[in-house]
């Protein structure tokens, strides 16, 4: 961080080429084993796991149209916004044993400020659009955003005091910082309580952060026509569906690196470059884990909620729930 | 305070709406200051262009107004037309209609649950219950030879026969039924989202049912025990105790929202399984048609004078057809009505105050069939030409497109 | 434009209603459910026409449809194909001698797969799907034969 | 609750209106194996009289309504309206068709909307498809025809004010599904 090479850059590009193009195989390869599962528990044989891969080429193939009443440059810059601000968190989020890319230019609270941006990107396309539907989609969006903000705080926030009580001397918002410290062998018996219903609370809200049943009003197909993306189509509409892709990798490693950090490497003794795949192979599993509990089955096992509901369930319920887990382990640290 | 609404156009084209209709809201915020319907993208024209061929022709015609109620629309027009002519339908034929109709019902209904949960965003409710669903349109195949517009009805009775060796597959999907109907009940009336979703939204009490005329479970979900099968029982169901469901058989109280129209098409469920037992059993022998031969029916019906009413309580609420003989190769008059046609009215009291979110489920609530109600004439008038298709034109299309479709 | 060979794999289908007698239409939706299943050929109901590949049309087209037809036509982006599912959206079916439809769809939009039927089953539906993108496949090959841009 | 027979429904109609009832008639209807029996009502009366009957209706019970249907006649229009009386009970239904003429150079009608809300969208219709002028009823877009549609064309009337096919005197021949442009000159 102190001294800056010409060297050190041309890493750091070329890390976050890379990064990039594995967070979007990655968000595509998950986003196909999602459907493929969805569809398995409906009872269908589902599409192949690669289908994500062929729509995402063909839309890009696809003609790319503009509406009349659209602002061009804001509703063409949108998708290219909510891709790259997902693509960049990506770069902040330790795998495995590997340290964050940018490890050291910003900590958890940034990327809680860079998750906002593809929503805000969707919500700017949504208006720039100029149809009734995307307006209400993104009218709706802008209702989401505000309502799971707290309980995602107020989850991140609580682990971050925790660390700051057990290590003072460490910058305890630094996701390397937090990844290397699980949450779970710090905490009494309170405490573990506490995490749990912080984990909730952080599952609570993936499905809204991903626009996911029940929390996809915005893009309410039966009600709003695809709402925010209703006026969308080729390369755009492609390259939402790799924010959305990516965005769900970035909320799978969060939800990973703050709650489950543990590798399995020194388990299987392991060393070198095998202990580095393993761990890395390892968070995969993780983040597929992750993603089936709350996205695939939270999807398939629920109907959509009114958007006055779901803002109500974000301020009360999971709030409740994310303020409870931030008392108990506040209770859990003083009574130790 | 002046509040700013704006307007949001549904449809006719919209993913919620399986049909075109229209609807215009006034919208402030996200709830509902007002309603414009304004159906009438579905009009075929179909009553005039019945007032045109002869009542044969025109069970066809009456089994395409709608095509999941295509047993309801020719049982009601053959009604009519047999109380007009003075035909008398043989009792087989009678419970054959029965037993055709109550099969179409169960598979509306499930229709209709996979629909309601498709709009309320839960798709796995949709694959479940067409799964179910597809039981009952293999045993329709079975005992009709398609899935849809089953082509059974015909004056004086029914084309085809059920015989002894198809009555155990009968039996099976009745088996199978009463097997899924947990599961469907499960999903619908357990499920803690769906419940938050339909509870106190769209009510319709049960003076707007009475007074705008609402029919079938819409109006029973309000408290009106109103059944045609009860109250003028009707071909085999005379014979079969049909009572009118209303969900205080269920849930004890009456609220007549969304929620209780489920309950009432999962409850009519049972009923029409029962009603399909009963028939098996008590199914007399004898022909299915008055008149065999259909050249002589077509005389005996240019011949006929008279006016008569045929009544069906179809899945949706009560078909009421109306034909009139003048001794004429055509019916001088050919009058259709769809529950739908009825059901419309009450849309608004249900959808004023409720949110945007709301308009697919409350729509979807009273099972609407666009394609039944929108079934009225409506003129071209685009460059004040009327464009006819000869049936030499339709031909040649028909070798072209053969033509152009193997390569 | 060039097309690629994802896209028989990936086919976004648009249903339109231009007035048929929803037998038609129930059938395509009965093709999403689990014994027939769309999906797992990469095909999918989209409620949107901009982000569709296909357009399966029902029913003769009324009056007020008309203009909707159409509309919905051009708001498809390129490459695209049209599928004419059921009698009446073929030819006009038992509404033959009706003054106030136009008729069958290829009188309005040019219309690239029929399905007859009334109403055909979901097989012949997903079958006439998958037809689909021989045309968007003979569009390919032309492509590359002609010199690119 | 006290249900009236047919006969004595008539009989109340034909007290309070004696010589505006032109015609009246009661249909015994048997189904099923067993035979139970249901009845229908057919009543003609004058045009004078008919919101009055219609208000008499709904003291007996608060019908349901059906629909209208129309029947053009040449010199007048027959309008039937189609109602059913009591629900609840098996068998006690009794449908209830009054019909009554309209001389066609005044097709005025009195509505029954502030009777029977749910009639409106069936008045509409027949404003449409008849032109028929319901006194009172409020002026709302058309229901079934398009906007722009001709004011002077109505589909069902079977006049020079209907819609094809037409004979050479402007009357309705009807039955002939007519397959080309040289037949339809032919017949006119």
């Amino acid at each position: 961080m102190t001294s800056i090479s010409l060297f050190g850059i041309l890493i750091k590009i070329i890390g976050a080429i890379v990064i990039a193009f594995l967070g979007v195989v990655i968000g595509l390869f998950y986003k196909g084993i999602d459907r493929k599962l969805a569809a398995r528990m409906q009872a269908r044989v589902g599409p192949p796991i690669r289908q994500p891969f062929m729509d995402f080429f063909k839309l890009m193939i696809k003609e790319n149209i503009v509406p009349q009443n659209a602002v061009p440059w804001i509703f063409n810059g949108a998708p290219i916004m909510a891709l790259v601000s997902s693509i960049t968190i990506l770069l902040y989020l330790p795998v495995g044993n590997i340290p964050p890319l940018l490890s050291g230019y910003g900590d958890i609270v940034l990327i809680i400020y860079l998750l906002t941006l593809p929503a805000i990107g969707m919500v700017v396309g949504g208006f720039a659009s100029g149809s009734p539907y995307a307006n209400v989609g993104a009218q709706r969006e802008m209702v989401m955003m505000m309502s799971y903000e707290l309980p995602l705080v107020t989850a991140v926030v609580a682990l971050g005091w925790k660390l700051s009580q057990v290590y003072p001397q460490l910058n305890i918002f630094s996701l390397a910082v937090i990844n290397a410290r699980p949450i779970w062998g710090l905490v009494g018996p309170l405490g573990f309580i506490g995490a749990i219903l912080l984990f909730i609370t952080l599952a609570a809200v993936t499905p809204g952060e991903l626009s996911k049943v029940p929390f996809d009003a915005p893009e309410a197909e039966t009600e709003l026509a695809g709402g925010i993306l209703v006026e969308y189509s080729g390369r755009n509409l492609a390259l939402f569906g790799l924010a959305d892709a990516v965005k769900t990798v970035v909320m799978m490693s969060l939800t990973v690196a703050l709650f489950f950090p543990y590798n399995i490497s020194h388990l299987l003794a392991l060393s070198g470059v095998f202990a580095l795949i393993a761990d890395v192979l390892f968070f995969l599993v993780k983040m597929f884990l992750v993603m089936f509990v709350e996205v695939s089955f939270v999807r398939i096992a629920f109907a959509r909620l009114k958007i006055d509901q779901v803002s109500f369930a974000y301020w009360v319920p999971v709030a409740i729930i994310g303020l409870l887990g931030l008392m108990l382990i506040v209770l859990d640290t003083i009574i130790v | 305070m002046n509040k700013k609404t704006y307007s949001i156009p549904i449809g006719p084209v919209h993913p919620s709406l399986e049909e075109p209709m229209t609807f215009n809201f006034e919208i402030y915020g996200e709830r509902i200051e007002k309603v414009y319907l304004a159906p009438g993208d579905n009009h075929r024209g179909i009553e005039f262009m019945g007032r045109q061929r002869n009542p044969i022709q025109i069970i066809y015609l009456a089994e395409r107004i709608c095509g999941i109620c295509s047993a309801s629309h020719p049982f009601a027009f053959c009604q009519a037309v047999e109380n007009a002519a003075g035909i008398e339908v043989p009792e087989r034929g009678q419970y054959i209609r029965v037993i055709i109709a109550e099969l179409e019902r169960i598979h509306s209904h499930i229709l209709w649950a996979g629909i309601a949960g498709h709009e309320l965003g839960f798709d796995s409710v949709l694959y479940i219950s067409w799964r179910a669903r597809e039981e009952v349109l293999d045993l329709l195949e079975y005992l009709t030879g398609n899935r849809i517009n089953y082509g059974v009805f015909m004056i004086g009775g029914v084309r085809r026969d059920i015989s002894e060796e198809q009555i155990p597959r009968i039996r099976k999907t009745l088996e199978y039924y009463k097997d899924v109907y947990g599961k469907i009940e499960d999903i619908f009336l357990k499920d803690p989202t769906i419940a938050l979703r339909t509870k106190n939204v769209g009510v319709l009490t049960k003076e707007d049912a009475l007074r705008l005329c609402a029919v079938g479970p819409t109006t029973r979900a309000s408290g009106i025990k109103k059944d045609v099968r009860q109250d003028q029982p009707y071909s085999a169901y005379a014979d079969l105790e049909v009572k009118a469901i209303t969900p205080d058989v269920f849930s004890g109280e009456i609220n007549g929202d969304v929620y209780d129209r489920i309950i009432v098409r999962l409850l009519e469920l049972v009923q029409s399984i029962q009603i399909i037992e009963q028939c098996l059993e008590n199914m007399p022998s004898g022909e299915i048609v008055a008149e065999k031969k259909l050249v002589k029916l077509l005389n005996q019906l240019k011949k006929a004078k008279g006016e008569g009413i045929g009544r069906h309580e179809a899945p949706r609420g009560e078909v009421f057809h109306y034909v009139k003989l003048a001794e004429a190769e055509v019916p001088e008059i050919w009058k259709a009505r769809a529950p739908t046609y009825n059901n419309l009215m009450p849309w608004a009291p249900m959808l004023l105050g409720e949110q945007i979110a709301d308009i697919p489920i409350v729509v979807a609530s009273t099972d609407p069939c666009i394609a039944c109600m929108d079934r009225v004439t409506i003129l071209n008038k685009a460059n004040g030409r009327k464009d006819v298709l000869t049936k030499k034109d339709l031909h040649e299309l028909s070798v072209q497109k053969t033509r152009r479709i193997t390569p | 434009m060039r097309l690629n060979k994802y896209f028989e794999r990936s086919l976004w289908v648009f249903h339109l209603n231009t007035g048929s007698c929803n037998g038609c239409d129930i059938e395509i939706v009965a093709g999403l459910t689990p014994r027939y299943d769309l999906e797992r050929f990469g095909i999918k109901l989209v409620g949107s026409p901009k982000h569709a590949d296909v357009l399966l049309v029902t029913g003769p087209v009324t009056g007020r449809m008309l203009d909707r037809v159409k509309r919905v036509y051009e708001q498809t982006p390129d490459p695209k194909a049209v599928i004419a599912v059921g009698a009446c959206g073929t030819s006009g079916g038992v509404f033959y001698n009706s003054y106030n439809l136009s008729g069958s769809i290829d009188k309005v939009i040019p219309v690239d797969v029929y399905v007859p039927g009334c109403p055909p089953r979901p097989e012949a539906i997903i079958n006439g799907v998958l037809q689909a993108w021989i045309k968007l496949e003979k569009l390919r090959e032309s492509m590359e034969a002609a010199p690119a841009r | 609750m006290e249900y009236m027979k047919p006969e004595e429904i008539i009989e109340l109609f034909k007290e309070k209106f004696n010589e505006s009832i032109t015609n009246s008639r009661i249909e015994i209807k048997t189904a099923g194996s067993k035979k139970n029996s249901y009845s229908l009502i057919w009543l003609e009366i004058e045009l004078k009289v008919f919101k009055e009957a219609v208000k008499l209706l709904c003291t007996i019970q608060f019908p349901h309504f059906a629909i209208i249907s129309d029947n053009d006649t040449g010199e007048e229009v027959k309008l039937t309206y189609h109602f059913s009386l009591y629900y609840g009970e098996r068998f006690k239904e009794i449908s209830l068709n009054i019909t009554t003429n309209l001389p066609k150079n005044n097709l005025k009608m009195p509505t029954i909307t502030d009777l029977i809300p749910g009639a409106q969208t069936s008045e509409r219709e027949m404003k449409e498809m008849m032109g028929i002028t319901f006194e009172n009823l409020p002026d709302l877009p058309n229901v079934f025809l398009p906007i722009d549609f001709s004011k002077d064309v109505f589909p069902f009337r079977k006049d020079e004010k209907g819609v094809y096919p037409l004979s050479k005197n402007g009357k309705h021949i009807g039955g002939n599904i007519i397959d080309n442009e040289e037949e339809v000159k032919k017949v006119e």
